[in-house]
């Protein structure tokens, strides 16, 4: 693993993405017998994690594959991750699907895994360097897509917030620097404030009522997540300007789209967990297979807003179904 | 007399492996004074802690006018009449004086809002007869220690308690506050209370008890009447063997060890200058107050001196903490054992070698085979009971402890030993011992400094002896000279000589900030 | 190295009232400083509605701290609350949402904070293991608790009528700061007032002496862990009244906020030590702090540093006004 | 309710012996039945590869928790262990990038574990401020250095010979476990054998009374703080090693683990008492939970739930072990 250049996964130039997958590679070819797939992500106090698990165990269940899904005990929870993905290639399942707190915690994981001869996927957030396979979104991207939305919807420009992450967090860094660079490009927006929201309802809403007291003309929010983009409509209300701006989260979780149809989150962008979930195991099974994949398979994100919410909420294979228009069209 | 007031019938206390009372049996009547005498672990506090509910008896019952109380807890006793002045002062110091007084039964106001102003009433009546100056409203952590056991026995009368023990209330406290107590005491005994009463001091017990019970090693030795009994009869009867009377012996000579010129704290010692002999012992006596400890306390680095010079065979020293007095061969044996002396949960060796780990440790390893023989020879040389080195402190006598605190000394290679109260709370067995060890340590060569409240203990050890007044020496007396009124004469402030109200000022404006480090 | 530092004063009542004030004016000179520093650099900061902001942003943390400084003024310590809070948020909302009557739900989520509370203090006074200790086992147990009831969800969609019970005005000042003020009220009686406020001084000062004087030992300190938990559920109310939502990871950290508080106000970590009033104002410090610097625009990491070095300082200031303690 | 229950036996040298093993045997008949239980659960529990992971995944809080056991021991703590090792960790690593040679950028990672311990020393032993709160404020304020130094970017491409240091294995043992057990000798040693270790009892035990005795009160406190700054930097070493990048989020509530195990080992928070093979065995019970509740696959709602139950049923075993403490 040491020849292969430490993995950027968003701009890496070996990628496919999933809508490909099929036609590139054909049908899933059959897996030896009592293949199991092994799969630790984050934290499953975020319902973004929990989708995720949903679609390991969908596809798994599709093609006979029992998935053991994991999670550490709390977002930032580094070594705990370790200790269970240690666990996992100790337990000798044929793949690993791994989703790291940070982009080095399970970095000794892919040495393990490699002296066992299990390929190891690294799913979504945070990016090992030496991973040799990469199923995920491009984290910059979402904070782009919002910052177009303004572009576009907003072309007297204003002043916009950003309510950040965990300081640090690598999808935080990217998210808000691709909202950031993107918006400031154009000269008409202003980013008034760059603040910390560490993940929580409670830290967003006191955040964004202080932003909003000093910029009552702020024509917009962009928070890192959802939760903390619901706290901030609750902000917003309070401070009586939901009319006046618009509120967007990341992650597409449930309560989102909840609140996005209620007419209040102006806006998610949506990746798809199920769908990454479901995309990640069958390259996972792939590699089983003996199938050599590009090292990145892009999976897709859509900006939702109450417009096309309905399109992109419906049962799994009619999401699946748009999507794949959307890759077709070249979206 | 009909029913006793008290009665202990076949009282046992079994703690885990030690047996602490075995079926002690005695009585008082009403109106009775009690004392209760015996050695160090003798198990005086843990008859009157069962007594108080602290503990529970393994056996026996205790009975109150004839009846058996069930003294499951503090708060059953205190409601079966008992109250209680525990050896230990047990007070919480950031509370009030008053709201200590009447800690957990506090007088309240439609019984949801404590009667601050009520309280404060009720016990500076209490505590007029002991000491009026007190003022109940202050926090009792700026009390003096004294101060603060004149608090404890002012609470005790705050019930109208029918049997009423006192463990040693008076440790603290000097002739003249004890005289006051024993009139309080006589008034109870006139209202038909039942008073049991801890001293090692026996001429105070001889002074208001009318009998006494002895205990030796958790048993009854026997019930005597004072009136019959001469003070050795009993001291024999405590300890088991005859106390052979010592007398003072000098060993001063004419070599000036330490020598200490106009000495001054920030608070309260001012322009002190002495000087030590080689192998004298030198006495402070003074008033409560006078700034005797804080004296010791520069001496031993513990505080910082304000100005003055010390100077040991000759050479000037600083001392701005304990280890440059260490260094310089001075050692202090400190009033409050239990907060300045020891480390509760270490072993007798390891509180032994604290001060001299230097020595043990040459080459930043702990020689434990040395500091073991070490340790085995300084605690036979102070005689420690039992002889257990590795087992902790906490679990020894009184007088033991204070015998292992020596022992830190010795083995430290300390020349100067400060000594402050070194017998408070110390039975009279082990009172002679540490007399005779004092002695010997001076006869090899040691100066000593003996601070004490008990003139006989002064005057039964010194060579010498300063009298302190209002931070100041006010008098220096001669063996020749010494008596119990020469020294009061010059410890009370001329002006007001009749009255205890004249020392009281000096100590209230006594404002030592012990901090250090 | 002592703890009895104090002075006898000619006129020692007097002192006596002006140590404590002396301490409580200490917090208030910093919260003064810190709020002049911020009027200087922050344009609108005095602004009447930004001190409202800031009063309701610390109004949460104020009253976490408040049984906070209860718990460590009895000697012990509560890393519990911000699961404990949580624990009664999920239930609470989960009840609202099934359409359970308000003071039901409510009474309920209050219920839930007093058995953690109680659970708490019976391992601390009955079993007498270390607070620390138990509180960071019951830390995990009641999250744990929380994430499983939910399923790791949050609860959504609490009724508009519930949520005004928390989000309304009086007199121009939040709902919640009321609370929290009356809240502070009774606890500065409960302090200064009342035998169980004595009690729990006396626990925390001498446990030994307290016992031997009949305070009913246990029973102080398990009080003073219900109370902590029922503030505890009182304020997860108040914050699923104002999100709207309750989630099972709700409260994270609550704990280090409030003992900080506690401490800037002059509690003490050993007990027998502590202010109503300064508890107040820590909390507040801290809610300013954090107030100020997003109005400033500062970056998250120096938000930190400042968050650091400010209880640092609190401490240092402390410190030299009122020496050694 | 007396702190007075301990034995006197009729062979005091072997009751004083037995006394002290007992506490650590408690700990260890709590680990034997851990192990058993898993045991039987799990198959291939007790692989000797699994019991090797066992041991490497306990390293790191091993190595953390023995500084944390002489900082309690001393009567103080130290929350700050995990941004210590971050901003060692980062340093380090950022020197090994640029080229520094190994043990220059490891001594460097020393250094800062030193200075950070030196500063939380300064604050408690010469200010005098509470330990909880000085180390409380210097969590946040290292952290903040930690982020600020690196921009918030992970430090990556430590060079592979570095990483071999930390990586090897020495009799089939990984050299991370070697090193911790050198470090658990080392601090047995000089708790048991040395003045300091005298010292650090006296403090924990009697300020007062070691004040008097001559004892360095505050250099015995500085010193514990700076063991705890450089074992955290040792851990930080070994982590990066093993990750082969160094984050600034690094050692997140690793504080709260290491007091764990020292407090499972028989250390007292209020100073005077503790174990390093207690704190050993105690991390050890710890990493097992979390070996053998990931390979039963248990739900992380559930471990956390464990997590939480361990630490009150380790503590209610002590007490019932040793009696009331
Ligand atoms: N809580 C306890 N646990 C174990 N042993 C105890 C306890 N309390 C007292 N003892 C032991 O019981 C014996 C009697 O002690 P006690 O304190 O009653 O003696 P005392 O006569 O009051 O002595 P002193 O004159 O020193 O006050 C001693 O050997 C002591 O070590
Ligand atoms: N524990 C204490 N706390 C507060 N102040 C104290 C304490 N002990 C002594 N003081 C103060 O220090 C002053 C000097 O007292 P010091 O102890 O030096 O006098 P002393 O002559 O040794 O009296 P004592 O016989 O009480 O030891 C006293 O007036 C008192 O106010
Ligand atoms: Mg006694
Ligand atoms: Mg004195």
């Amino acid at each position: 693993s040491t020849d292969l250049a430490p993995l950027n996964s968003d701009t890496e130039k070996d990628r496919i993405d999933w809508s490909q997958l099929e036609a590139k590679f054909g049908a899933l070819p059959k897996l030896p017998d009592g293949t199991r797939a092994g799969a630790v992500s984050k934290t499953l106090t975020n319902e973004y994690w929990r989708s995720l698990g949903e679609g390991y165990k969908s596809f798994g269940d599709r093609v006979g594959v029992p998935v053991v899904y994991q999670a550490a005990q709390s977002e930032g929870d580094q070594l705990g991750q370790l200790t269970i993905a240690e666990g996992l290639v100790t337990q000798g399942y044929n793949v690993l699907l791994v989703s790291p707190q940070t982009d080095s915690n399970l970095q000794p994981i892919m040495e393990q895994a490699k002296a066992a001869n299990v390929p190891v996927v690294n799913v979504n957030d945070a990016v090992i360097p030496q991973a040799e396979h990469y199923v995920g979104n491009v984290q910059r991207d979402n904070g782009v897509r919002v910052a177009k939305w303004f572009i576009k919807n907003r072309p007297d420009g204003g002043k916009v917030a950003i309510v950040e992450g965990q300081a640090g967090v690598y999808a935080a860094v990217q998210r808000t620097d691709g909202f950031k660079t993107t918006i400031t490009e154009t000269g008409k927006f202003e980013v008034v404030a760059s603040v910390p929201g560490n993940w929580d309802r409670q830290t967003s809403y006191d955040a964004a009522s202080n932003i909003l007291q000093q910029h009552p003309d702020l024509i917009g929010f962009y928070a890192n997540n959802d939760g903390m983009a619901l706290g901030i409509v609750e902000a917003v209300k309070a401070a009586g300007l939901q009319d006046k701006v618009a509120v967007f989260g990341t992650d597409g979780i449930s309560d989102a789209y909840a609140s996005i149809r209620a007419g209040e989150l102006t806006g998610t962008v949506d990746s798809f967990p199920v769908l990454t979930g479901e995309v990640a195991l069958e390259s996972a099974l792939r590699l089983v297979a003996g199938q050599k994949l590009p090292r990145v398979v892009a999976t897709p994100q859509a900006l939702i807003t109450k417009d096309n919410a309905d399109r992109y909420s419906g049962a799994g294979d009619a999401v699946r179904k748009a999507l794949l228009e959307d890759a077709a069209a070249g979206n | 007399m009909s029913v006793p007031r008290l009665q202990f019938e076949g009282i046992s206390k079994v703690f885990p492996a030690v047996r602490a009372l075995s079926d002690v049996s005695f009585s008082v009547g009403a109106g009775e004074i009690h004392g209760l005498l015996g050695e160090n672990g003798a198990g005086k506090s843990t008859l009157l802690r069962i007594l108080s509910g602290v503990y529970r008896p393994t056996a026996g019952s205790v009975l109150i006018d004839g009846r058996p109380v069930a003294l499951n807890n503090p708060v059953a006793a205190r409601a079966a009449g008992v109250a209680m002045i525990h050896q230990e002062l047990q007070q919480v110091p950031h509370l009030s004086v008053a709201q200590n007084m009447f800690l957990g039964h506090p007088l309240t106001r439609g019984g949801i809002f404590v009667a601050r102003r009520e309280q404060e009433r009720r016990a500076a009546e209490a505590l007029a007869a002991l000491d009026p100056t007190i003022d109940p409203a202050v926090p009792l952590g700026s009390l003096k220690v004294a101060q603060r056991q004149i608090v404890e026995i002012a609470r005790a009368l705050l019930d109208r308690a029918r049997v009423v023990a006192m463990d040693e209330p008076t440790s603290s406290l000097t002739p003249s506050e004890f005289e006051r107590l024993a009139e309080v005491i006589a008034g109870l005994a006139r209202d038909g209370v039942a008073v049991v009463y801890v001293s090692h001091k026996l001429d105070e017990v001889f002074g208001i008890c009318q009998r006494a019970t002895i205990m030796r090693d958790g048993v009854v030795v026997g019930s005597v009447d004072l009136a019959q009994m001469s003070e050795k009869a009993v001291v024999s009867m405590m300890v088991g063997r005859e106390l052979a009377q010592e007398q003072h012996r000098s060993h001063i000579s004419s070599e000036v060890r330490l020598s200490v010129r106009g000495l001054a704290s920030a608070t309260k010692v001012r322009n002190v200058s002495f000087d030590l002999h080689r192998g004298e012992v030198l006495g402070i006596a003074g008033l409560v107050g006078s700034g005797r400890t804080e004296l010791l306390r520069l001496l031993a680095g513990a505080d910082r001196a304000s100005s003055g010079r010390v100077e040991i065979d000759g050479k000037a020293i600083k001392l701005a903490n304990p280890r440059d007095a260490i260094a310089a061969g001075i050692g202090l044996v400190p009033e409050e054992r239990k907060r300045e002396g020891i480390v509760p949960l270490r072993s007798i060796s390891s509180n032994m070698a604290l001060a001299s780990m230097g020595v043990f440790a040459p080459r930043g390893v702990i020689d434990h085979t040395r500091l073991k023989r070490v340790a085995a020879e300084k605690m036979k040389r102070v005689n420690l009971r039992p002889f257990l080195l590795d087992r902790p402190i906490r679990l020894f006598s009184g007088g033991n402890q204070q015998k292992a605190i020596i022992g830190r000394w010795l083995a430290a290679g300390t020349r100067i030993l400060l000594f402050d109260e070194p017998t408070r709370g110390i039975d009279i067995g082990a009172k002679a011992e540490i007399y005779h060890l004092i002695e010997e340590l001076a006869a090899e060569g040691h100066s000593v400094v003996v601070v004490s409240s008990e003139l006989p203990e002064v005057i039964r050890l010194a060579d010498r002896v300063l009298v302190m007044r209002d931070g100041t020496v006010a008098a220096e007396l001669d063996r020749a000279d010494l008596s119990e009124q020469a020294i009061a004469a010059h410890a009370i402030p001329q002006s007001e000589t009749q009255g205890r109200q004249g020392a009281r000022p000096s100590g209230q404006q006594g404002i030592t900030d012990r901090t250090s480090g | 190295m002592t703890d009895v530092t104090e002075h006898t004063a000619a006129r020692p009542r007097a002192e006596f009232l002006h140590r404590f004030s002396l301490r409580d004016a200490g917090t208030l000179i910093g919260l003064v400083v810190i709020l002049a520093v911020f009027g200087a650099l922050v344009p609108g900061f005095f602004a009447e509605r930004n001190l409202i902001n800031i009063l309701q942003q610390s109004s949460i943390n104020a009253c976490l701290a408040l049984g906070m400084t209860l718990v460590i003024i009895s000697g012990g310590i509560d890393l519990s609350v911000g699961p404990t809070a949580a624990l009664s948020a999920v239930i609470s909302a989960s009840m609202l949402v099934a359409g359970v009557p308000f003071p039901l739900a409510i009474a309920a989520g209050f219920a839930i904070g007093l058995v953690c509370g109680l659970l708490n203090g019976v391992l601390v006074a009955y079993v007498g293991l270390q607070p620390f200790i138990v509180t960071l086992g019951t830390l995990s147990t009641y999250r744990a608790l929380a994430l499983i009831y939910t399923g790791g969800n949050p609860v959504l969609g609490l009724p508009a009528g519930f949520r005004a019970i928390f989000n309304g005005s009086l007199f121009g000042l939040p709902l919640a700061v009321i609370i929290v003020a009356v809240v502070a009220l009774i606890a500065w009686i409960i302090l200064k007032k009342t035998p169980f406020g004595e009690y729990l001084l006396a626990v925390g000062g001498n446990e030994e002496a307290a016992y031997i004087a009949g305070v009913p030992i246990a029973r102080t300190k398990i009080a003073a862990y219900m109370i902590s938990g029922l503030l505890a559920a009182l304020a997860a109310q108040i914050l699923i009244g104002r999100l709207g939502a309750a989630e099972p990871i709700l409260g994270n950290l609550w704990e280090l906020d409030a003992i900080a508080a506690a401490a800037i106000g002059g509690a003490s970590l050993m007990g027998g030590k502590g202010s109503v009033v300064g508890t107040i104002l820590g909390a507040v410090i801290l809610g300013t702090m954090r107030n100020g610097l997003t109005l400033m625009n500062v970056q998250s990491f120096y938000q930190l540093l400042a968050t650091g070095l400010i209880i640092l300082a609190a401490m240092l200031i402390d410190r030299v006004t009122r020496g050694r303690g």
